[in-house]
């Protein structure tokens, strides 16, 4: 027979002040099992811990029903207790009176009653519980970062200084990211490039990272210490090796001012050989094979020739022609790298929100309404203009220049509630270097809040208002509409109560939210974990956990995670290279023993358990002929799916098994 | 001779003796002409024996995840159904097996029988004239319609032509036309099936005559209900516990049960299993919109992950 | 013959007789049936709407349910089509009111029937290839501008039926029947509706913009689907070139009188002036001496 | 609008009261301002819409007194481009139904255009156009204002003298009188 002690826990007023703690201590003797019961003012304080180490010894306790808050608050602390009273940190049950009871419940009574309930059913559960030991796995000290904007290339070089190898992804021709889009960065309007430009750099001549552009994660197996990567690097069709970066290819495109760049957020051309700006790197072009003439012209080998007729030959291969190193390689095709790792560092980074979807705002169809990533291309002196603000529509000065904030940002009609937190530092900043470039422009910033909260970021704000000379007017604009060759702008001033009309205004930046990758559901998907509603990456915990993800040895940076700014980029950056520090400190890592198995005798062979598995834990194994599913214990994660897809009963979860269940609801119906 | 059961034979006969399978199942005539049984046949001579009337009844596909030689088998279209079943589960191999369809116009359902004409377990001779069943008890000859009798299920077929298999033997058929009877009232609510199923299981003696006759059943010694778990499940003649055992069993099948009614006619003390199943059947749909039976390639979905299910978005 | 249930709605038994009569021509021309709903009542309308929302959906409910034997319903005047459009969205949840409705003898099953403008229709109608063949005289070289005002597209969860801000059906149909639709700015912006009696003043400076700003993009004429905006627009457009800064005048004209025009319909049934008629001629044969 | 409004005074019926009658929730506005930006008849008004909703939020009395609840012409305008799908048209209404109740209606003309408009439909089932006119030009005292208009459109019979009215009259009218039963 079980020898189960019963200890409930005030958590101070927490549960004391709803929950009749004495009574439900008092009832908790007379459960069968039960030995000892008592209660404590704080379970987790050094003194209630040694309460209850000294109960076991004395009662010669092997099970523990603890009363208190959530697991997730103290569960290991109490396993780590039970285990210095000499028990299997294992033969302990909580029943959270805490989060489920006394924080839940408003009547008193009900409240004891159900925190009564609820011990039985843990005393009923733990009842049934075996130890249950860990398991050791080997840690592959080598990290993977997905992407190569600003936080993805601090992660790197942070986790590459301690002395670990790393892999940097990045699907784009070059790193750099949004970061490298961006003119200048607020509060101190420092060069965004020339701050940037460094880092990547350092990134391409670390000796412990390896740099993987153009290139895309497909598939991740694995687990904590363990994962196993494919990686897909897409044909460039220029031999990394052997480029030397003179460009000379580049000039003689035939397409050279034929394709939007992405870069330049599509305000300038590039050609179907190219690198997307000056500092790339690596600084070796691709050949855009959507565009490629010669890519796109039927290979002559696979044409059927009829007789007569001469073999047609491929297009143009003018960039072949001209490089002198022979670097362009027509032939070069998709290669999938697999790669083990013991990390994954996500910093995928953010998109902005499509304006096309405010009809209000001319849906992206009003030359003159462009928005803020435009700006800081057309401001850039490397950008479309050279760094001449103009209007695109005629290529004029602009006398009028109105910047609109939240556009695709708190506007839960569209989606967004959210506020994407730097909308209104950047319009400040494109505010100021209007008026340091155009003097006598008129400028305007409709705003609904001011969300300057960062260090020196209200000063900032309020130099583009006192120094600058930017307007601020405190209304959403309803509507723009061109009128002789202006943009007309209705709007309020919410602070005098009145609607607001705008005339001859030149130019109109939209402050564009971020938003989440798009495909960036699909990549949770491939890694195994999981979004908010918004598409960003979830935390484990946004307070004390910000940079964790609920699949252990993966970590997120940046912003993937919510809109956030190049310092809090960073800062996350840092921290994920801190947790692959921890986890790479270990040889080994203990695993949590609270895993599926399956007893072959009981297993029926119907593969439910292994299609089910969103780890792909389970596989089907044969022995003399009979088959049975069996479970991978580093790959499982304790989900429990398979456990209730089993029809049988053959696969259970350690420490949850139907047994205990079944015992906690036989206790609460007092069966 | 009936042109059909000739061409099976033929069939069956040239398989086995072409070393094409090892073992066909058909079905064979049982100890009376209205209970046809089935046969295993591994010879010529036993081959010979192959029947195929509106009193084959039995799904013969329950065998097949017992058997793993060269299998051929002889199906209609509802056991058919179960074949994909069991393919799209893996549960059994596409290249061991040999499937013969036969049109099917129907099959006569034996309580309906029975309430026509009395007690079939005396019958002397049975068979199908025209459109009429005709049954010989005690020397006298009792006429009914077909329709009469058959059972709901094929009221409402359309696959009768259409079997998932190899090859197809026989005529094609029309279906029978008749009204499926229900005992459920149209407004029949959770108050109505409780009496209605507390009665019914008050019958049950825990036989387990419908999950063995169950092709979805192949889990046999290994069963939950093995567990016999006191008050869950447990082994006392109690509607209660029964209806636990039934339920759980439903819901075992939920997306795999073709609703053949094999349990139902195995069930020696007439339990309408038909309408538990079926009703858990219309439930599946809705949710998954998936048709047991469909696809070869498709796992029921009630065993299937989707990396959105990963909690992403909401 | 497709058939659709018509609500004609009570301006377009008065005051927009002639959209009641160049819709039915223009239909009738099509091969689309319309058949009147028997004894129709109002749509509950915005004003009883602000009175009791719940009787305006009751009252358009009972048209709802008078139409659901005939078809879908067709209901020229925007303020008809959202009254009866969002009355189909509220009797879905509104329990109450089915049961006010079942009290005076009228049953409304959800799902049984729908609601489309005249504009709508005509779209379908154009999309479906339906006019095509039917197009006699074009009206080439005629620029129009499409006026939408704003309970034709908006609320877009209620209308469903194209861009609340940058509308462009009106604009397919017109260049289906040969006219030249201009882009111009003021295309969903509210004429004032009803408030000529209340607020005169407020209502003929939002008359004024509308127009100036299709004269502005060189417009012969502006083009509705409302009986209340066709006659904020065409009235009094001497009183405001005087004192309201209206640039000229300009005809303004239901959608469906264009089409009809375009059909070789006659001009009895279509209620268009001469002026017009001499306007679209002398377009059509400017067109003809440049091209 | 003189005095300052005493917070502590919130009314919290009147704003219970606003939200059941137009169906919105009044906390969802945080006052963008967008509905006064786009709204066609706000620069006529004494207070613009976000400034109607604010008040709606306080459960301000003041707001009944407005006219700017009588002249919103219904145009989805602000509906359409709210970030927080607010109907701002219906919210307006509300306030003018318990306008009307509480004898603080600040423009009459428009309140009997309303009235007389209801009472049309009320007593045919359709709306007479040519006794609305009649009754607005009485309201209004502009007795002989349009009248250019007025007689060419009575010539071309777009006046007709009498309204139609409908045959199931009697039906017609038990939907103005049963009230939704969840209201008591």
């Amino acid at each position: 027979m079980a020898r189960v002690g019963v200890f409930i826990c005030h958590c101070g007023a927490n549960i004391a002040g709803k929950v009749d703690v004495e009574a439900v201590s008092e009832a908790a003797i007379n459960i069968p099992g039960v030995v000892y019961s008592s209660h404590q003012k704080y379970s987790c304080s050094e003194a209630g811990q040694k309460v209850i180490i000294d109960a076991i010894k004395e009662n010669r306790l092997d099970r523990v029903v603890i009363g208190s808050c959530s697991p997730k608050m103290h569960e290991n602390t109490f396993r780590k207790t039970v285990q210095q009273a000499g028990l299997n940190s294992y033969m302990l049950e909580i029943a959270n009176l805490r989060e489920h009871v006394s924080w839940v419940t408003a009547d008193k009574d009900e409240a004891t009653k159900k925190a009564m309930d609820l011990v039985k059913a843990a005393v009923g559960k733990v009842s049934f519980a075996k130890p249950l030991t860990p398991g050791q796995v080997p840690v592959e000290k080598r990290a993977l970062v997905i992407g190569g904007g600003i936080a993805g290339i601090q992660a790197a070089l942070d986790i590459a200084d301690m002395g670990y190898e790393v892999v940097m992804v990045e699907r784009e021709p070059s790193i750099g990211g949004r970061m490298a889009q961006l003119d200048k960065t607020f509060p101190t309007l420092d060069c965004s490039a020339c701050i940037l430009s460094p880092r990547m750099v350092d990134v391409a001549q670390h000796p412990n990272i390896r740099l993987l552009t153009y290139s895309e994660v497909e598939n991740v197996n694995g687990y904590v210490g363990n994962f196993n990567v494919i990686i897909r690097k897409k044909a460039r069709f220029v031999d990394e090796r052997i480029c030397t970066g003179c460009l000379e290819c580049m000039g003689k495109c035939p397409l050279k001012k034929k394709i939007p760049n992405e870069f330049e957020n599509g305000r300038a051309p590039r050609g179907a050989i190219y690198v997307p700006f000056a500092q790339a790197v690596p600084k070796v072009p691709v050949i855009d094979k959507e565009y490629c003439r010669y890519l796109l012209s039927p290979d002559p080998d696979k044409v059927e020739v009829k007789e007569g007729e001469k073999k047609p030959k491929r297009k143009c291969g003018v960039c072949a022609k001209v490089c002198t190193q022979g670097a362009v390689d027509f032939n070069q095709q998709d290669e999938l790298i697999s790669e083990k790792f013991g990390a994954i560092v996500l910093a995928t980074g953010f998109n902005l929100f499509d304006h096309s979807k405010y009809g209000e705002y001319g849906a992206g169809k009003i030359p003159d309404v462009i928005t803020a990533l435009d700006f800081e291309r057309i401001v850039n002196s490397s950008g479309p203009t050279e760094g001449k603000i103009v209007r695109p529509s005629n290529g004029e000065k602009p006398k009028r220049v109105v910047f609109i904030q939240c556009v695709g940002s708190r506007d839960e009609a569209k989606g967004v509630p959210y506020c994407s937190r730097i909308c209104c530092m950047y319009t400040a900043k494109q505010a100021i270097l209007v008026r340091e470039k155009l003097p006598d422009a008129e400028i305007y910033v409709f705003y609904m809040d001011i969300r300057a909260a960062g260090k020196g970021y209200e000063e900032f704000v309020l130099r583009a208002q006192r120094e600058y000379g930017a307007n601020y007017v405190r209304g959403r604009v309803s509507r723009i509409y061109e009128s002789n060759g202006h943009m007309v702008l209705k709007a309020a001033d919410t602070l005098v109560g009145m609607p607001v009309e705008m005339d001859d205004v030149d130019l109109v930046v939209l402050a564009t939210g971020s938003i989440a990758r798009e495909d960036s559901v699909e990549l949770a998907n491939t890694i195994g974990i999981t979004t908010d509603n918004h598409g960003f990456i979830s935390e484990v915990h946004p307070k004390l956990r910000p940079v964790e993800v609920p699949r252990e040895g993966v970590f997120a940076c940046g912003a993937c995670l919510s809109p956030r700014d190049i310092p809090d980029a960073v800062a996350t950056a840092g921290a994920v290279a801190a947790k692959v520090g921890v986890l790479f400190s270990n040889d080994i890592l203990m695993s949590d023993p609270m895993v599926a198995e399956i007893d072959p005798l009981k297993c029926a062979a119907c593969g439910a358990c292994v299609s089910v598995c969103p780890y792909s834990a389970i596989t089907m194994e044969e022995f003399r002929g009979k088959k049975f599913a069996k479970v991978n214990e580093a790959m499982c994660q304790g989900c429990g799916t398979c456990s209730a897809a089993c029809r049988p009963g053959a696969a259970q979860l350690k420490g949850q098994t139907d047994e205990q269940i079944l015992r906690s609801i036989e206790a609460v119906l007092q069966w | 001779m009936d042109k059909l059961e000739l061409q099976l034979r033929a069939k069956a006969i040239e398989l086995l003796e072409e070393g094409e399978v090892s073992i066909i199942i058909g079905w064979g005539p049982g100890w009376n002409s209205t209970k046809a049984t089935p046969v295993f046949a591994r010879d010529g001579e036993t081959a010979e024996k192959l029947i195929f009337n509106p009193f084959c009844f039995n799904n013969l596909s329950v065998y097949l995840p017992r058997i793993s030689e060269k299998t051929a088998i002889i199906a209609k279209p509802c056991d058919a159904g179960s074949i994909v079943a069991l393919l799209a589960e893996g549960k059994i191999s596409r290249d061991n097996l040999y499937i013969i369809g036969v049109a099917c116009q129907g099959i006569v359902d034996p309580v309906k029988l029975e309430a026509a004409v009395g007690s079939i377990d005396d019958a002397t001779a049975a068979c199908l004239e025209g459109d009429n069943i005709v049954v010989e008890i005690d020397g006298e000859a009792k006429q009914v319609s077909f329709a009469e009798v058959a059972l709901d299920r094929c009221m409402s077929c359309n696959q009768q032509n259409n079997v998932f298999s190899d090859v197809m033997v026989g005529e094609p058929v029309q279906p029978v036309v008749g009204e499926a009877r229900s005992v459920v009232p149209e407004d029949a609510g959770a108050a109505w099936w409780r009496g209605f199923w507390s009665k019914e299981f008050d019958r049950c003696i825990r036989c387990y005559a419908c999950r063995e006759a169950c092709p979805a059943c192949y889990c046999r010694d290994n069963c939950a209900v093995q567990a016999l778990r006191e008050r869950w499940t447990g082994p006392r003649l109690d509607a209660q516990e029964a209806l636990m055992f039934h339920a759980q069993r439903a819901m075992h099948v939920a997306g795999r049960c073709i609703e053949c009614g094999a349990c139902e006619r195995a069930c020696p003390v007439g339990i309408p299993l038909t309408l538990l199943h079926e009703q858990v059947g219309k439930a599946v749909k809705k949710l998954f919109n998936f048709n047991v039976g469909e696809k070869v390639d498709e796992r029921p979905p009630l065993e299937t992950f989707r990396k959105e299910e990963l909690e992403s978005g909401h | 013959m497709p058939a659709y249930a018509y609500f004609p709605g009570c301006s377009l038994e008065a005051s927009a007789k002639e959209f009641d009569t160049s819709f039915r021509a223009v239909f009738d021309k099509i091969g689309v049936g319309l058949k009147e709903i028997p004894d129709w009542s109002c749509c509950g309308s915005s004003q009883v709407h602000k009175v009791d929302k719940d009787v305006a959906t009751a009252i358009a409910g009972r048209n709802l349910v008078l139409a659901s034997d005939i078809g879908d319903i067709v209901a020229p005047c925007a303020f008809c089509s959202i009254s009866l459009k969002e009355a189909i969205i509220k009797l879905e949840h509104e329990g109450p009111i089915r049961s006010t409705l079942i009290e005076a003898g009228l049953e409304y099953l959800p799902g049984s029937v729908s609601v489309i403008s005249a504009v709508e229709a005509t779209y379908r109608a154009v999309e479906e290839g339906l006019i095509d063949g039917k197009v006699q005289s074009p009206l080439t070289g005629l620029k129009v501008a499409a006026y939408y005002g704003c309970l034709l597209v908006r609320p877009p969860k209620i209308a469903q039926f194209d861009d609340p801000e940058n509308p462009s059906s009106m604009e397919r149909i017109m260049v289906a029947v040969g006219a030249a639709p201009v882009d111009w700015s003021h295309k969903t912006e509210c004429c004032g509706n009803a408030y000529i009696f209340v607020n005169k003043d407020m209502t003929l400076n939002l008359v004024r913009d509308v127009l100036n700003a299709a004269i502005e993009a060189n417009a012969d004429a502006v083009v509705t689907a409302c009986p209340l905006c066709q006659q904020n627009l065409a009235m009094r457009q001497p009183h405001m070139k005087q004192n309201y800064g209206l640039k000229r005048e300009i005809p303004v004209l239901y959608f469906t009188q264009l089409m009809g025009a375009a059909m070789n319909i006659d001009g009895q049934q279509l209620g268009l002036s001469g002026n017009i008629v001499r306007l679209i001629n002398k377009r059509q044969q400017e067109a003809k001496e440049v091209g | 609008m003189g005095a300052s409004v005493q917070l502590r005074s919130i009314d919290m019926d009147l704003k219970k009261e606003i939200e059941r009658l137009s169906g919105q929730k009044l906390d969802a506005c945080y006052l963008c301002g967008k509905c006064s930006a786009g709204c066609p008849v706000a620069p006529y008004q004494d207070i613009p819409p976000h400034v109607v909703m604010r008040m709606a939020q306080w459960g301000s009395k003041k707001v009944l007194g407005s006219k700017m609840i009588w002249n919103c012409a219904s145009c989805g305008t602000c509906y359409t481009r709210c970030p927080n799908n607010i109907d701002v048209a219906r919210v307006c209404g509300a306030l003018s139904q318990i306008s009307r109740r509480e004898g603080l209606v600040a423009d009459k003309v428009a309140a009997t255009l309303r009235e007389k408009f209801v009472e049309s439909v009320k007593n045919n089932g359709r709306v007479h156009e040519l006794s609305l006119v009649v009754a607005m030009k009485m309201a209004s005292r502009d007795y002989l204002g349009d009248l250019d208009i007025g007689i060419p459109m009575f010539l071309k019979g777009k006046f007709p003298l009498f309204g139609h009215k409908i045959k199931d009259l009697n039906n017609f009218q038990k939907l103005f009188d049963s009230k939704k039963k969840g209201d008591k």
